[in-house]
């Protein structure tokens, strides 16, 4: 029982002498031990650092030095290089004497091809040689960092137990006798504990509780509702290439096709390749994606998507779109905007509309309702009017209502794939029946919204306001839009406004490039080619101004009412009266009229193009314009 | 109930060692059903391993074993090997020229070796005391080649954990428990 | 209904064929003229599986000789000596793996995954100590465990922690338990492993955050004794119940006590029950109540944390690998994340289609939701259980070492004067003898 | 005294508990910062990454084609190659069988096959000569087979075919060569066997990628992969001369082994096909670099840096591509298993190519 044992207890009394001098050593052992692993210790951290902080930037200079050798020298670049080169900084000596021979032959004939080729051959080898050192140094510091932390894990342990060898026997040695306090008194001691031990109880059990329900209410994916038919959303090229929206690409009205037909007469049926009924009216206009043609109608009691094939001009699918909840009363619209004058919008997987109800539907292709809700019925002069624009996963809309003080107009992004609000911002307007658009301004996405007083533009990602000039008043209709670097914006009968996208903040004052107030029309967006701007008022007065400084012209007077916007194809401006009469003119410096053609079907929307055809959307029908073959 | 008990220890004795014996025959099951429950796929010890089809050579190999140099290292499949001249296993990207000059190689501790065999074929074989399992000529040689180099976990090295902390952080759960007497997924052509 | 269709779904494309091509053309290698024969690559076989069996004998003698060191010899030094051994052969030699407390969840997984068999070796070094615990009290903790061992070893200045505090920290060894088996069985991850904090000394070796835990603890163990053993290892929450009805226990004392007072703060682990008092009349009444109203609790607290352990699934869940890919994947495809990772990339690079991964991601969620029920539904057991313990009257009128607590280190013995006599007494008679 | 040694031990316990709070809350951050799931992905230097992304970038001045018509999916799981009819059929073998599309992409019928097809090609009299791993099968038009040839044993992979006027070239990866039949199927002589007096080097094909045809100059063209070559020899078999050299650069060929498929314009252009940093581009009969055709960009979804992304499951897949008369340009996608259809652009911005 003499052994070396922790918490031994023994009488210090009689083998004082002996067990003191052991008792001196122990500690010295424990001491060292001590002093020894934290060494190892540091060593080792020091050694972990050097590994995670050094090296790292060593070997970006190793990898600098292999694009150096790779890129190729011209002459005066080889040249200045040689003249930093330090002919004693090169470790080969005879590359440094060969390289010191071409540096002193090179003045007599500086043009001497060959002689160039030999110094540029010789820099080489030297670069290399570099790099070959630089590398073996690397490799051979990491090796010696893995050997290192390898050895010091050993030597820490040996510190270690060293160290609790020590202590444990001068713990031995440095035994108290148990010295039992005065007894407690037994049975209060008993009955806290008791009490104690339910409430540290009851403190766990809230703690993991509330932990756990705080975690649950995280919010998560749900893959029931994963719409896995569909891969993310389009591609720019993609959207250019249909109409995917209200007027086109990015709202412009603008096609590019040449093929687009100059000629038809819809009484005689030339030109045109179908001709369907659309079960419900709408004043919206028709969207083209691929081989989808899409179109909204509804009236009071019914809100529909219509679906048609864009070659055979069969409905496809039609889908009610939920109608408002029970309770909410009535709203009344003017009969000349209707319940569907807003224009659905697709990215090519779903296609999303929105009705005078506030109701929106989004649907995929083949007609498959992801969601529908409702925004709150709008509160409009008219009824609600404005279309809705896609910019990535969101779906914009611009649910401008009530009067400005009411505080009731807003901004809102749903989420294409769920519909749930991504962000939702407060406009300090009234109601409006202009439609967002979103451009890009270096490389930066905009969401460009018009209204009384404002010209808003918005950030997408959040929803955080990025710009506004105040410069609109009225009941705002047309909507912008954005050619030559300019926001284009109107204020029916009063003015023109073009803005600079570039600014921050107000920009009333620093970014209005310039103002124009002759014959803007009242509904109709205006079109341009960037260079010129064509405007169409209700009354069928054509203006076209210039885009850089906003001068007019000239005017010319159709003699005819015009709902639809104007549209820009090619060099050729495509305008659709009320009558349905379609007139094609110069996109020029003067007006000169091209073609006139009759659909004989009144039409208050703006039609659409794509890859050679035109489809115009009259008050019952939906035609389908082309060239057959 | 205390009291009771003080009466009687003799119940109290028994429920216990009742409760002993069943407690006993509880553990015998358990062990009994995780064994022999399924005769089929036999009980004998496994082994982690890269399952070469599946791996995508991300790196994490290098940087999540448990040992300060992985177990993880290059392997290469002779069988498969094109012995090419320009090895994408070996030269990087753009190789400045053709040597084993080091500034030309693309393996970053030199692990590969390059060897003339004859007229125009090269031998390439691997350092393991050098290779560290980052895979960076796996992703080229299966990127332009035939994919001859690939990732293993070398069991002279390997602490067979019982949850392998790489399998852990793989991206692509290549990692797999093996039988340990087959505790290699070779790359091999089936060709004779 | 459509989670029901999910799974199914998955379940089906599981078991159509993998369409992804192999890597390798069945393709002849160049004809060499200059004789060059193709090296063969070395494959250094693994750890031989005798050696697996070996330490399980080893587990076993190690075992039986500490039950004889803790109920026959009852001399600490021993038992250190014994644990030392432990710790080096068991630790320092095998690398801290497998260990019994890791066992636990091979073989809930093997239960579960019909693809995994958990070998025998492991069974054993899971079984053995428990059983020997159904006899002997924890004498695997006393001188077996390496973890309990090196962390016994460090104990320099133990402070007594009140035991009120100690039965409430205990509680997250249930919880560990409890996810511990959670996660194994759902196929996840092997928590325990991942997160002791021992083994990367043992192996001389690991990432830095693991050694800055290991170091943590090894610096409280310094003076709170075992923390790992006492309020973290799960597979010390059984041994507690077993050795609760084992058949011999450890006893502080060789035979009566004399109630000297001695041992009181000996042990460094609180395992030291000490005499109770009659309770007093006016308080009896008031407890019966208090107890009635718990047992009511009990069935209460049971479903309500089994409730919030199901609706905790979308958390736990991200813990399996095929969940976290379907999550990155969704939020990928719907544009609400930039980039992609390596993993969906990996993903991606299988053509596999999207729909069975989230179709296979539901069906773990499914699985994480009924896991969820069984573990919340335990722990709440335990919590109730928890509550019920402190007000039940037992009575004790000598001191006893805690059957369930105690890790037989045997420091106590020391402190007994009875033991000190009876030990002289031996002496004598050997000396007589001689 | 004994006060004071209380007071000692208290204040020690203290000290003690703080440090104990201090030792669990490092150990909590450590838990959390300890990262298990690879997340963090693996943190190894930029020296230790993969990426051709930058090689794979092509000067847009250089890309003379562009995607013309929607791609034509074949509905294989794996295609292996593809061939223009004289009239313009475009015919592709996958799987098991050979599908015949029109260049709208209208599905012109199957001829389903007993084994896997390796390559095709399409006589002007409208014979299909097929070749499998190792022996050919002829079909007539309509589709019915008319005759198998010889199997050429177990070594031979064969991976081109092609046909004069009376003969038929089959490309033999395994054997590195090239085998001439007659069209009833006798073999008459083998081209570009290891030969010093001829000076033919012999073919180097590390992988099952070994491309010919025939120019109209007469001449049969076979690459030489491992020597990133065109070479052409007379159907005799005596090497004329041959061009294409390794460059990481556009202008030449990238990798170990490339081109790995080719086809020859109305014009004597050639439009070679490359694998690892995917390139389609268009080469003068002299070998001289003129422009790209598709770049990985066009031709790999997510761009070059991508290219090496695809883990062994797709490793390095091999485009095979064909022309029509009109010069259009037809690249089979092995990874998506789709045709592609290229076709010029407007020669302008062909002249203000510059050549790095």
């Amino acid at each position: 029982m003499k052994l070396a044992i922790d918490d031994t207890h023994k009488a210090p009394s009689g083998n004082n002498k002996v067990s003191s001098q052991w008792y001196h050593t122990a500690v010295a052992a424990a001491v060292i031990g001590s002093v020894f692993s934290l060494i190892v210790l540091e060593l080792m951290l020091f050694n972990y650092f050097q590994r995670t902080v050094a090296e790292p930037k060593r070997d970006d200079k190793l990898e600098e030095l292999k694009i150096q050798l790779r890129q190729s020298l011209n002459d005066q670049q080889l040249l200045s290089q040689l003249q930093e080169l330090d002919v004693k900084s090169i470790p080969d000596p005879n590359l440094a004497k060969q390289l010191n021979l071409l540096k002193s032959e090179f003045p007599a004939n500086p043009q001497d091809q060959q002689l160039l080729s030999k110094m540029r051959n010789v820099y080489r080898q030297i670069r290399q040689n570099r790099i070959r050192k630089l590398d073996l140094q690397i490799r051979q510091i990491r090796m010696r960092r893995w050997n290192f932390s390898h050895r010091g894990s050993y030597l820490l342990l040996g510190g270690v137990v060293v160290f609790l060898i020590g202590v444990k026997s001068a713990h031995r040695y440095k035994n108290k006798l148990p010295a039992p306090q005065p007894a407690p008194d037994r049975l209060n001691e008993q009955l806290r504990r008791a009490i104690y031990a339910r409430w540290t109880v009851t403190v766990g059990l809230t703690l993991l509780a509330s932990s756990a329900l705080f975690l649950a209410t995280r919010p998560w994916i749900d893959f029931t509702t994963a719409d896995t038919t569909i891969a993310s959303f389009p591609t720019m090229e993609e959207i250019k290439k249909n109409w995917p929206r209200f007027r086109g690409p990015g709202g412009l009205g603008i096609c590019a096709d040449t093929n687009v037909p100059a000629k038809w007469n819809g009484t005689t049926g030339e030109a045109i390749l179908w001709k369907t009924k659309v079960p419900l009216p709408g004043h919206n206009s028709p969207i083209v994606w691929n081989d989808r043609v899409f179109v909204t109608g509804a009236d009071p009691n019914t809100c529909e998507v219509f679906c048609f094939g864009a070659l055979s001009g069969r409905l496809l699918w039609n889908r009610p779109v939920k109608s408002t909840p029970q309770g909410a009363e009535p709203i009344d619209v003017m009969e000349d905007t209707g319940f569907a004058a807003s224009t659905a919008v697709t990215d090519g997987r779903r296609v999303c509309a929105i009705f005078a109800t506030g109701d929106v539907g989004c649907f995929n292709f083949e007609g498959k309702e992801l969601w529908t809700r409702n925004l709150g019925v709008p509160d409009s002069a008219y009824g609600y009017a404005s279309s809705v624009d896609m910019y990535r996963n969101l779906v914009i809309i611009q649910y401008d209502q009530g009067a400005a003080d009411d505080e009731i107009s807003k901004l809102i992004a749903l989420d294409t794939f769920t519909g749930r609000t991504v962000w939702e911002t407060k406009r300090p307007v009234p109601n409006s029946w202009s439609s967002p658009i979103v451009i890009e301004v270096a490389a930066q996405p905009q969401i460009i919204t018009c209204g009384d007083p404002c010209v808003i533009a918005y950030n997408p990602s959040n929803g955080t306001e990025i710009w506004r000039a105040k410069c609109l008043g009225g009941e705002i209709a047309p909507s912008p839009i954005y050619t030559a670097g300019l926001i284009i914006a109107i204020e029916p009968y009063a003015t023109m406004v073009a803005i600079r996208p570039d600014g921050k903040g107000d920009v009333t004052k620093t970014h209005i490039a310039w103002k124009a107030d002759e014959s803007t029309p009242d509904i109709s967006c205006p079109v341009s080619n960037g260079e010129f701007i064509f405007m169409l008022t209700t009354e069928g007065f054509l203006t076209c101004y210039k885009t850089a400084d906003g001068t007019k012209l000239w005017e010319h007077e159709l003699q005819k009412n015009f709902l639809a916007s104007p549209s820009l194809v090619g060099n050729r401006l495509y305008m659709l009266s009320e009558k349905g009469v379609m007139y094609i003119a110069e996109a020029g410096a003067e007006y000169k009229e091209l073609a006139k053609c009759q659909l004989g079907e009144e039409c208050y929307a703006s039609p659409a193009f794509m890859d050679g055809r035109i489809y115009i959307r009259a008050i019952k029908n939906l035609y389908c314009i082309g060239t057959t073959n | 109930m205390s009291k009771h008990s003080e009466q009687t220890p003799g119940r109290r004795q028994i429920l216990i060692a009742a409760l002993r014996y069943g407690a006993l025959g509880l553990l015998g099951a358990t062990g009994g059903a995780a064994v022999f429950a399924r005769k089929k796929n036999n009980t004998q010890n496994t082994v982690w391993q890269i399952d070469p089809e599946i791996c995508i050579a991300c790196g994490n190999c290098a940087t999540y074993c448990v040992l300060e140099e992985s177990a993880v290292k290059c392997m290469h499949a002779y069988a498969v090997c094109g012995y090419c001249r320009i090895c994408f296993g070996f030269f990087g990207p753009e190789p400045a020229d053709i040597n084993e000059g080091a500034e030309n190689q693309l393996c970053p501790t030199g692990a590969i070796k390059r060897s003339f065999v004859e007229d125009p074929y090269y031998e390439y074989t691997i350092d393991e005391s050098l290779c560290m399992g980052c895979g960076k000529c796996v992703k080229g040689c299966s990127t332009f080649g035939n994919g001859a180099l690939y990732l293993q976990v070398r069991h002279d090295r390997c602490l067979n954990c019982n949850e392998c902390s790489i399998a852990a952080a793989c991206p692509s759960g290549a990692f797999k428990r093996v039988p340990a007497d087959k505790p290699y997924l070779l790359k091999r052509v089936d060709h004779v | 209904m459509i989670r029901l269709a999910y799974i199914t779904i998955s379940v089906v494309l599981f078991l159509l064929p993998c369409t992804v091509a192999s890597a390798v053309e069945r393709f002849p290698p160049p004809d060499f003229e200059s004789g060059y024969v193709q090296p063969t690559p070395t494959t250094p076989g693994p750890r031989q599986t005798v050696y697996e069996y070996i330490d399980t004998i080893v587990l076993f003698v190690a075992l039986t000789i500490s039950s004889y060191l803790v109920l026959r010899t009852r001399k600490r030094w021993a038992i250190f000596v014994m644990m030392i051994f432990s710790l080096i052969y068991f630790g320092f030699w095998r690398k801290g793996c497998v260990c019994p407390i890791g066992a636990i969840q091979n073989v809930t997984l093997s239960f579960f995954d019909p693809g995994y068999a958990v070998p025998i070796t492991i069974t054993l070094f899971f079984l053995l100590p428990l059983i020997f615990t159904l006899f002997f009290a924890r004498s695997f903790c006393a001188a077996v465990c390496p973890l309990g061992a090196i962390q016994d070893l460090v104990l320099l200045r133990p402070i007594s922690l009140p035991q009120w505090l100690e039965s409430g920290l205990r509680l997250f060894a249930y919880v560990y338990l409890a996810a511990a088996v959670l996660f194994a069985a759902t196929g996840s991850a092997f928590i325990i492993c991942r997160y002791d904090p021992f083994v990367s000394f043992f192996r001389l070796n690991g990432s830095l955050n693991i050694l800055i835990l290991g170091a943590c603890f090894l610096f409280i163990s310094m003076f709170i004794g075992r923390p790992y053993c006492r309020f973290i290892c799960p597979y010390g929450v059984i041994l507690r119940q077993l050795s609760r009805i084992s058949k011999w226990k450890v006893a502080i004392t060789p035979d009566d006590c004399i109630k000297c007072r001695l041992c009181e703060d000996s042990c460094p682990f609180g395992a030291i029950k000490i005499p109770t008092e009659d309770w007093p009349a006016h308080d009896y009444n008031k407890s019966k109540r208090r107890l009635v109203f718990l047992i009511i609790l009990l069935p209460i607290l049971v479903l309500s944390f089994g409730w919030i352990g199901s609706i905790l699934q979308p958390v736990t869940s991200r813990v399996h690998a095929t969940v976290r890919l379907a999550d990155r994947i969704y939020l990928e495809e719907t544009g609400q994340a930039e980039g992609t990772t390596d993993a969906s990339d990996a993903f991606r690079a299988t053509g596999k289609d999207i729909k069975v991964l989230y179709a296979e991601a539901l069906a773990i969620q499914a699985r994480f939701g009924l896991g969820g029920w069984l573990a919340g539904g335990f722990i709440g057991l335990v919590i109730a259980l928890k509550l019920i313990g402190p007000s039940l009257r037992r009575h004790r009128s000598d001191y006893e070492a805690d059957r369930a607590g105690c890790l037989a280190c045997g420091r106590c013995f020391e402190y007994c004067p009875k033991e000190h006599s009876k030990r002289k007494q031996a002496k004598e008679t050997m000396s007589e003898s001689r | 005294m004994k006060m004071n040694r209380r007071l000692a031990t208290a204040n020690t316990k203290i000290l003690i508990a703080g440090l104990i709070a201090v030792a669990i809350v490092v150990a909590v951050i450590a838990v959390v910062r300890f990262d298990t799931t690879g997340k963090k992905g693996s943190g190894l230097g930029q020296e230790f990454i993969y990426d051709v992304g930058e090689l794979g970038k092509i000067d847009p001045n250089l890309i003379l084609y562009k995607e013309s018509a929607p791609a034509i999916n074949t509905r294989f799981t794996k295609c292996r190659a593809i061939a223009l009819a004289p009239q313009g059929t475009i015919y592709v073998a996958g799987d098991k069988a050979i599908r015949k599309f029109d260049e709208s992409g209208n599905d012109l019928g199957e001829i389903k096959l007993a084994d896997a097809p390796m390559c095709l090609t399409i006589d002007t009299d409208g014979k299909i000569y097929i070749a499998m791993k190792n022996y050919v099968q002829v079909y007539g038009n309509p589709p019915k087979p008319l005759a198998t040839w010889q199997n050429l044993g177990s070594d031979a992979v064969l991976t081109s075919i092609a046909v004069s006027k009376n003969d038929v070239f089959v490309a033999d990866a395994g054997n590195r060569i090239v085998h001439r039949f007659d069209k009833t199927g006798k073999l008459s002589n083998r081209i570009g066997a290891r030969d010093k007096d001829k000076n033919i080097s012999g073919f180097v094909v590390p992988s099952p990628y070994f491309d010919l045809a025939v120019a109209r100059d007469g001449l049969l063209r076979v690459t030489n992969p491992g020597q990133h070559r065109i070479e052409a020899y007379t159907f005799d078999g005596d090497l004329e001369f041959w061009w294409g050299q390794f460059s990481a650069g556009v202008q030449g060929f990238c990798g170990c082994c490339n081109p790995v498929n080719f086809a020859i314009l109305q014009d004597e252009t050639f439009v070679t096909c490359e694998k690892g940093l995917i390139r389609v581009k268009i080469c003068d009969p002299e070998g001289a670099f003129v422009g790209v055709v598709a770049g990985p960009e066009q031709l790999v979804e997510g761009g070059p840096s991508r290219v090496s992304e695809f883990g062994p499951a797709s490793q390095a897949p091999g485009f095979d591509v064909a022309v029509n008369t009109s010069g259009r340009i037809f690249v089979l996608d092995t990874i998506k298993n789709v045709v592609r259809i290229f076709t010029r652009t407007s020669q302008k911005n062909n002249s203000d190519i510059t050549f790095p």
